[in-house]
């Protein structure tokens, strides 16, 4: 944060975030809504597309949460990545017949049911947590946003001369996407 | 009021950084406004300048020297018929043209015009710029599934993976830039666009010259990657139209295949922005360290009203040249005004230029600055554009695995090994 | 206006889960149960940042990448068995792939 | 088990067609009956054409495809029929001699001087040497002019959009020659069975060394632009192959069999107007690729200007008609007269009843011969080699439809 | 400024052969010679530099100059130790060093100049070859290895040079892999090295397990330090082991055989490696080690023996090949010999001189007759060949003067060298080893003789062409004549740098050597007092009247030899005879099939049961030790193997009827009927799986929550 600024134009203070609660809402809501047309879309373009939109959504949520920098992979890996494989799989795996038959499996309303089950855990967790003193805390943290990404990266890489705490880790999620895109080229190749 | 605005001309960040909404928004405006003009005279400028290149005239009757064609284009595109094909997936074909402009259109937040003639500065810019313009892939590739025809459906495929395959090679470019920006005291680099031009700044050096060929050979392959990534020739293999008729949008008309081609111009730009703010110095002025005293500041600042009274006396002669000929005299009154109009803004801007020469707090050498940044950058911008259009004039068709040969096991190594060596470099020279 | 506080994030990430989960136990198609198990992915993601938040470190974000990467590592094998089957078998409805049953 | 007889059965389907039997002996691509697809291949049939910017016209290529890899096409024909060979059957020789200009509409001098060559060889008339000399000029203008429509075509079908306007350009000065010489620039009408109509007019020869003199620089700039062009090598070398042999076999002709090593021209094989006084070279290629198609046409059209050049300046003074009879009546027999136009071998059959019409004629054009050559050039190649190769044969639909 | 840089001048070649490696199948002939040529000439640029640099360094006083880079094997601090012979602990340290004293300057530069030469001629000579830069690539390395071994300042270091020279060796003479012949020539060549080497490792290893250092100036150091008696027996074994070694990659008797078959690589390879360097890597060896052979006089005297063998050896066999290359090869390996003749009496410096000179005229040899194989199309047979002489004159002339430097000539290099390798001979030890000059002598009339021998049948005698051959003959091009002619000059000049003291001369050749062959080192003699060793000392001032009459015969002997040559040969039309065939046909098939040594190696090594076409009815001791490997210990280890398949079987039975059908196979049946109800509940659908982790979770969780 540039400390030359210029204090007629700032309508908020400083470090206020641009971010209002209307703003947690709409994305919150967004992510929610487009969630619930992933999975009852019959067709699998539009249930991608609408996981796009909960991709970004989360990846606006993660921005209010001053976390710019998974925003920023969030955009990058899943909606500039995933989200075109994902869509060029449906074009290669397009057939018509997937729009006229069953787009639930028979154990649907098992399923449902553990999912309720599921919910209702998850509610009374949360509101149990809730009463519990800090358990979630309501002050938030500070978290200095201009240098987000230089802080994840120490600790990713480590800083001068000192290893990440997190570089070995770094390095076999790398080893493993190497495996993953092996593993993937070999079973798809027709001739290898 | 007069004086909240001065105040905010008189600043020095991003209105976003300000945290300023107000600012931001009539920022975004701007921004809006600007890209879509300026991809309006690319669009004439690209039909002028190929057809001198094919010994032809272009257009010649709308408007003096075709100088309305784009608006003609624009009001005859807006008022046709809205075609869906039948066995379209009607909302995704409306919502496929959409999603390229907004992936075209978000990618200027971060774009810094100058140091703070910017939406925002953010943290992660450089990374936000890619992620959200490979956000335009996915327009494209559901465009040409929502047409439901084989031609545009080869032609989305082609042009997703053309685009994932180049994106490979143009982030390691990137990261081979955003490397440099470390070597610094603290040994901290950034991600931030501003932040970048600004390293380039402290450094002495555009990232093109620093380590001479290895920044050059990064610019160079983001420089091909990028005609890869806007779909342009001669990699334009996903609207090839000897071979896919006009691919991915071969169903779209009238306004939505406006908005595809509004799209790929602000791409262009777009990415264009990004090579000139990683490897160009962004905004700065040749040698700003080397000739940096203010006499010099204000030779370059004269620049933008020689460009726009140069621009006037083309104009000019044009209006002087055109035929004696009743027929051509609202020609020649359009053309004569349209250099009036010129000869103003250069002379604005040489006013500009000398009241605000030796001041260095008053507004008007914060306006002489900021028009100073700006001029430089759409400069530079400007010479990739034509370049693109260049490209296309000169140069035949890939073939597609050609062109994926060339991003894979050409581009891709070659980027590495730059990265590596930038990489090397960085630790072992300074 | 009530500020947003952890809670409230926590309450979109369980809200994100238990539709992934849905769409795990319920949808045939297997693209689509492949894209419900990266909303669960999200949902996980989301808290793992908010909780980042709460405590002010980092961990979490660091965490979050890496769940992106098991992410990606994951879509990528997925989808590429999904079309070495779809090969052969010309369907992509998960309770038609039931060969090792015995 | 499953991916060995896969990678077996999938070689077996490619490359069976693609190298081991010889070009003849593959079976026609039958698209009705197509055996199920294996299940490593995803099968696409696209329809290139009729509407289709790089067909030339309204050819219809039928495409079937491996993602982008051609495994066969088909070709369907007719769109642009006309019946000329039924209507030579109704009109006397005379007339019919405008109709053979609406075949080969970018070549249309050749195909007169064919249908001349071969009314006269049937009623044993010889035409002038003036009239012989007028018709190489006209003729040799006209390929060279058939030359540059195809190069700007082929090259914009590879994405070359500028060469394009240069040859038309250019192409424009030797209309200009035919329009002053006969009025029409397109469709010429240009010879008469027996001779020439018209006397060429003053200023001739001053205007066909001018353009002369105007078009050798014109062709290095072609050159320029595209022979040592990176992209244009990559798109060109190797793309579309046939081998001499195949060529023969499937009568392929002109360049196009030039460019396989083939050294055949009708110019130099069976010399017809008069064109054994002639000195010139017969460009020969080496692989059979369409960047060898591309540089014989390039060197023919070098070799064109060689020929007018000596004919010019050679031209002898003379009458221009030989002696032909008012009403033509050809005996009874039968004849056949091939002639090299731009294409290639432009034959015309010609059977005489002894009356004023022909009894049957049949033309052999050489695009439509040519065309048969598509299906094995393209195998194995891609879609966008298709475009490449159709534009190297250069097909004119009138020609191949008649 | 060079001389800091000397570990430059191998890494130019090196270059080269790296790029050739990596690049070479893409590149052009252009290029190809651009790279490596000039990889070669920048080395010698440098290293004649070098030189001039290391003369100011020196101030002629023989200082070496050391240039450690690293430490190379082992290290310091304790690792890789080895215990001495004297008990106490020596850290095996090796460096990557590199040493440049008046010896390694002189095989620097006539290295670098030769090999330059030969890459120059080779750009024409291979110029139609197919594999241009693998050849050049292989070239290139050798290059790199020789100048390793000769700037080594250590044992190991030379080793890898060694080992270096002898893998490119065997890679050059296999160049024509296809050849069935030429495989075989580079196995041949290589496993002979190997034993070589092998004998050239242990004297390595014993010299630092004796001294603790594998330095040589720490080595002359303690040699000559007084500590040592002379006829030490420790030091004698290091020397003949180390003379092992020198014998295998400088072709003496008895591992001599693979240097004649070596000729199957092209022409260049032979002159470079076979004739000009990399066999006179011996001689440098026990140059180099001096001063642990002075201290082991019975070594001396083997070298010296073994050396007169040789030469004499193989100048029998050279005169009656036909093969126009098999007679340089066996004129190398006589030449070889007389180096280590030198060598063994102590005239170190006479034996330098002698390979130095040699390297030029014999390179010339093999250049020459290259550029007459070119001219005959390939063929190497001189019953074919004759009256070259006008066709190609440039070849011919220069071939004459190689001829009468190799001969010894006056004022011709060879004579020079010759004649004070055989002075030294006659004078050292007060005569002890007159025998041997005796030898020398013979050799030195026989090689004149074989040398004229070739002259004559190639270039003089009426021509015994085929027709074809005779059509197709031409001079070679300038790429190949001109480095013949600069050749030709240096085989003139080179000698001129040691005119003896008795021919007014000031033999500065030997001078700027002396420092390397220190007189004046003080050793051990048997009585417990320091004195001076006078290893071949020679009291040449005073003998002059015999030096004029020896140098008197030598020239006598060449002019026999020409004569006779010129007698037997001057007229051989189509058909001739040879004479020695004609008088003596029993040694002619002796000399013809080179006193059957190949054969007998053959019999005794590889268990062939006939010597040539001679059969022998016994087994030869590689056949016998073949045969009780495989009927004594293999048909040991069979049975073994049938008692142990016997076992097995019952053990089979016994698991696959007993053990899996009742203790495995039935419970698993058992199990599989009372499983068969559980595996109901599994239907084979994911998600349902996917149901069961759901449910686990929920009980987790609710576990968690009402705790």
């Amino acid at each position: 944060m540039n400390p030359a600024l210029n204090s007629a134009l700032s309508i908020n203070s400083g470090m206020a975030p641009v971010a209002t609660p209307w703003f947690f809402y709409a994305l919150a809501g967004m992510a929610v809504l487009s969630g619930v047309f992933v999975i009852t879309r019959r067709n699998a373009v539009h249930a991608a597309l609408a996981l796009i939109i909960t991709l970004l959504s989360v990846a606006g949520l993660y921005l209010m949460l001053y976390a710019p920098f998974v925003a920023g992979v969030q955009i990058i890996v899943y909606a500039g990545g995933i989200m075109v494989l994902f869509l060029f799989v449906i074009m290669l795996v397009n057939i018509e017949r997937s729009s006229k038959e069953r787009a639930f499996n028979r154990m649907w309303p098992v399923g449902l049911a553990a999912a309720g089950a599921l919910m209702v855990l998850f509610a009374s967790a949360i509101v149990k947590g809730s009463h519990i003193n800090d358990m979630f805390r309501d002050r938030l943290m500070p978290l200095p946003e201009s240098t987000n990404t230089q802080q994840i990266a120490s600790l990713l890489y480590g800083e001068a001369g000192r290893m990440g705490q997190y570089t070995f880790a770094f390095e076999i999620a790398s080893l493993l996407l190497l495996v993953a895109i092996l593993g993937a080229v070999i079973m798809t190749k027709k001739k290898i | 009021m007069p004086n909240f605005i001065m105040s905010y001309l008189g600043s020095t960040v991003t209105p976003g950084e300000a945290g300023s909404q107000f600012w931001a928004l009539i920022y975004v405006l701007i921004i809006f406004a600007g890209v879509s003009v300026a991809v309006i005279c690319m669009n004439w400028i690209e039909r002028k300048a190929l057809a001198h290149f094919q010994i032809r005239l272009g257009p010649m009757r709308v408007g003096p020297h075709g100088l309305l064609q784009p608006f003609a284009d624009a009001l005859k595109l807006m008022l046709k018929e809205d075609i869906i094909p039948a066995e379209a997936d009607q909302f995704v074909f409306w919502v496929a043209p959409l999603i390229g402009l907004l992936a075209a259109f978000t990618v200027y937040t971060v774009i810094p015009f100058g140091p703070s003639q910017a939406v925002s500065d953010m943290n992660i810019g450089i990374l936000f710029m890619l992620g959200v313009s490979s956000l335009g892939v996915l327009g494209i590739v559901v465009s040409g599934w929502a047409s439901n025809s084989h031609y545009p459906l080869i032609g989305a495929l082609r042009s997703s993976a053309q685009m994932v395959s180049y994106e490979v090679a143009m982030g390691l470019a990137v990261v081979s830039a955003v490397l440099m920006t470390s070597l610094n005291a603290s040994g901290t680099g950034t991600l931030s666009m501003i932040g970048i031009v600004q390293a380039q700044q402290q450094q002495g050096v555009w990232f093109i010259f620093k380590f001479f060929p290895l920044g050059f050979l990064a610019f160079v392959i983001f420089a091909i990657a990028m005609v890869a990534e806007t779909n342009r020739a001669p990699f334009d293999m996903a609207e090839a139209e000897s071979e896919l008729t006009a691919g991915y949008h071969t169903e779209y008309s009238g306004l939505r295949w406006s908005l595809f081609m509004l799209a790929e111009y602000a791409a262009m730009i777009a990415v264009s922005s990004i090579a000139v703010t990683l490897w160009l110095g962004g905004w700065m002025r040749p040698f700003p360290n080397l000739l940096h005293a203010p006499a010099w500041d204000f030779i370059f600042s004269l620049f933008p009203g020689l460009t726009f009274g140069g621009l006037a006396a083309i104009a000019m002669i044009g209006a002087a040249r055109m035929p004696a000929h009743s027929f051509f005299r609202i020609q020649r009154i359009g053309l004569a005004v349209f250099a009036a109009l010129l000869a103003f803004s250069a002379l604005l801007l040489l006013v500009i230029a000398i009241a605000g020469r030796s001041a260095d707090t008053s507004v008007a050498a914060r306006f002489r600055e900021g028009i100073d940044y700006v001029y430089w950058f759409v400069l530079k911008v400007a010479v990739f554009m034509y370049l693109f259009i260049w490209y296309r004039a000169t140069w035949p068709r890939y073939r597609f695995d050609q062109l994926m040969r060339i991003g894979w096991k050409v581009m891709l190594p070659i980027s590495l090994g730059v990265l590596l060596l930038t990489a090397i470099v960085g630790v072992i020279l300074p | 206006m009530v500020p947003i506080t952890t809670l409230h994030y926590l309450v979109v990430a369980a809200a994100l889960f238990v539709l992934g989960a849905i769409g795990v136990l319920t949808r045939r198609n297997v693209v689509i149960v492949l894209m419900s198990i990266e909303l669960i992915l999200n949902a996980v993601n989301l808290n793992l940042v908010a909780f980042s938040r709460m405590w002010g470190n980092l961990h979490g974000q660091i965490f979050a990448i890496f769940i992106v990467v098991d992410a990606a590592a994951e879509a990528a094998a997925g989808l590429g068995i999904l079309i070495a089957f779809f090969r052969n078998k010309e369907t992509v409805n998960i309770d038609e792939i039931d060969l090792l049953k015995w | 088990m499953s991916a060995e007889t896969n990678e077996v059965s999938s070689r077996a389907l490619l490359s069976s067609d693609a190298s081991n039997r010889s070009a003849l002996e593959r079976s026609h691509l039958d698209l009705e009956t197509a055996e199920k697809p294996y299940l490593d291949s995803n099968e696409l049939i696209i329809n290139m054409g009729p509407q289709h910017p790089a067909t030339h016209g309204v050819l219809r290529v039928i495409l079937k495809l491996d993602g982008e890899r051609v495994l066969g096409t088909e070709c369907v024909i007719g769109y642009l029929h006309r019946g000329v060979e039924k209507i030579a059957e109704n009109r006397t020789y005379t007339m019919f001699n405008p109709y053979v200009d609406r075949m080969d509409y970018c070549a249309a001098v050749s195909n007169g001087l064919g249908y001349c060559e071969a009314v006269e060889k049937l009623l044993n008339v010889v035409a002038p040497p003036r009239a012989q000399y007028i018709r190489v000029i006209l003729t040799e203008l006209n390929r060279i002019a058939s030359h540059q429509l195809w190069l700007g075509t082929h090259a914009l079908d590879i994405g070359a959009m500028t060469p394009l306007f240069y040859t038309f350009r250019d192409r424009e000065e030797i209309l200009k020659i035919f329009e002053k010489y006969c009025g029409a620039r397109l469709t010429t009408h240009a010879f008469r069975i027996g001779g020439c109509q018209y006397e060429t007019y003053a200023g001739f020869e001053k205007d066909v060394n001018n353009f002369l003199t105007f078009f050798a620089p014109k062709i290095d700039e072609y050159e320029t632009l595209l022979t040592t062009n990176r992209i244009w090598l990559e798109r060109t070398k190797n793309v579309g192959v046939i081998s001499g042999a195949d060529a023969i076999a499937l009568g392929v002709t002109g360049p196009v069999l030039r460019a396989s090593g083939v050294k055949w021209d009708l110019r130099k094989a069976q010399p017809y107007a008069a064109y054994s006084e002639f000195d010139f070279e017969i460009p020969v290629g080496t692989n059979g690729d369409t960047y060898d198609r591309y540089l014989v046409r390039m060197e023919e059209m070098r070799q064109s200007m060689r020929i007018i050049e000596q004919a010019v300046s050679r031209i002898p003074e003379g009458a221009i008609m030989g002696k032909v009879p008012k009403v033509i009546k050809p005996p009874v027999g039968e004849i056949y007269h091939s002639i090299e136009a731009p294409k290639g071998e432009l034959g015309y059959f010609i059977v005489s009843d002894g009356s004023t019409q022909p009894y049957r004629l049949r033309v052999r054009p050489p695009s439509f011969v040519n065309l048969q050559a598509l299906d094995v050039m393209v195998r194995g190649l891609l879609v966008a080699d298709v475009v490449a190769v159709i534009g190297t044969i250069d097909i004119v639909l009138g020609e191949v439809d008649r | 400024m060079f001389l800091n840089h000397i570990y430059l001048i191998p890494l130019f070649p090196a270059f080269g052969a790296v790029i050739m490696f990596f690049f070479g199948r893409r590149l052009q002939k252009a290029t190809v010679n651009a790279v490596c040529v000039g990889a070669v000439v920048v080395a010698f640029l440098f290293a004649c530099f070098t030189v001039v640099e290391y003369t100011h360094f020196a101030h002629g006083t023989g200082h070496p100059f050391e240039k450690i880079l690293y430490t190379w094997l082992g290290s310091g601090d304790g690792h890789l130790n080895f215990v001495k012979r004297d008990g106490t602990t020596a850290s095996f340290n090796a460096d990557a060093g590199f040493l440049l004293d008046p010896l390694s300057s002189i095989w620097l530069l006539f290295v670098t100049g030769v090999g330059m030469l030969i890459h120059i001629y080779s750009t024409g000579y291979m110029a139609h070859e197919g594999g241009y830069y693998r050849f050049f690539g292989y070239l290139n390395l050798f290059m790199f290895a020789m100048l390793t071994l000769i700037l080594a300042n250590n044992y190991m270091m030379l080793f890898v040079g060694w080992e270096g020279v002898g893998l490119c060796s065997y890679l050059l003479i296999g160049f024509y892999f296809h050849r069935n012949s030429a495989s075989t020539a580079a196995n041949k060549a290589f496993i002979v090295n190997r034993i070589g080497d092998a004998g050239f490792i242990l004297g390595a290893l014993t010299l630092a397990w004796y001294l603790g250092s594998f330095r040589f100036t720490d080595i002359n150091v303690q040699a000559r330090g007084g500590h040592f008696a002379i006829g030490d027996p420790v030091l004698t074994a290091a020397a003949l082991l180390l003379f092992i070694g020198a014998c295998g990659k400088s072709a003496q008797i008895p591992l001599y055989i693979w240097l004649p078959d070596a000729m199957e690589g092209p022409t260049p390879v032979s002159a470079l490696i076979h004739a000009a360097t990399m066999v006179t890597a011996g001689v440098y060896m026990v140059a180099r080690s001096n001063a642990v052979f002075v201290l082991a006089p019975t070594a001396m005297k083997t070298v010296a023996i073994v050396g007169a063998l040789t030469a004499v050896f193989a100048a029998s066999i050279g005169l009656v090949q036909n093969d126009i290359k098999r007679v340089l090869a066996y004129s190398t390996v006589s030449q070889l010999g007389y180096m280590f003749l030198a060598l063994g009496v102590g005239a170190f410096a006479a034996g330098v001189f002698h390979v130095f000179t040699h390297a030029f005229f014999k390179a010339l040899l093999f250049l020459g007759s290259g550029s007459v194989i070119h001219a005959m199309s390939g063929e190497q047979d001189m019953r074919n060949m004759g009256d070259l002489r006008r066709r190609i004159p440039t070849t011919h002339w220069t071939m004459l003067v190689a001829t009468l430097a190799i001969a010894g000539i006056f004022p011709f290099a060879g004579f020079f060298s010759k004649d004070e390798i055989l002075w030294q001979t006659w004078a050292s030890e007060g005569g002890a080893y007159r025998i041997l000059w005796f030898v020398g002598y013979g050799t030195a009339l026989m090689t004149a003789f074989y040398m004229f021998r070739l002259m004559y049948l190639t270039f003089y005698s009426p021509s015994r062409m085929s027709h074809e051959a005779e059509h197709h003959v031409h001079e070679s091009p300038k790429s190949m004549t001109v480095p013949l002619v600069i050749l030709a000059l240096c085989s003139i000049g080179a000698g001129w740098l040691s005119w003896p003291h008795s021919l007014g001369g000031s033999a500065h050749f030997e001078k700027f050597l002396e420092p390397v062959f220190a007189r004046e080192a003080v050793v051990l003699v048997e009585e417990g007092k320091s004195a001076q060793l006078a290893a071949g000392e020679k009291e040449a001032e005073h003998t002059d009247k015999t030096e004029y009459a020896l140098m008197f015969l030598s020239l006598a002997a060449a002019g026999v030899g020409w004569g006779m040559a010129r007698h037997s040969y001057a007229r051989a039309a189509k058909g001739y005879k040879e004479p020695i065939a004609v008088d003596a046909p029993p040694l002619y098939k002796l000399l013809y099939n080179k006193w059957f040594v190949d054969e007998g190696y053959d019999y005794v090594f590889t268990g062939r049961r006939k010597v040539g076409k001679v059969r022998l009815g016994v087994m030869g001791a590689g056949e016998a030790s073949s045969w009780f490997d495989a009927k004594v210990i293999d048909g040991a280890v069979n049975d073994v193997g049938w008692v142990t398949k016997a076992i097995a079987t019952i053990s089979t039975w016994w698991d696959k009827w007993i053990i899996d059908g009742v203790g495995v196979n039935g419970p698993a049946i058992l199990a599989r009927m009372i499983s068969y109800p559980a595996r109901l509940f599994e239907w084979g659908l994911v998600q349902w799986y996917a149901l069961v982790m759901v449910a686990g979770l929920l009980g987790f969780g609710v576990y968690y929550v009402w705790k």
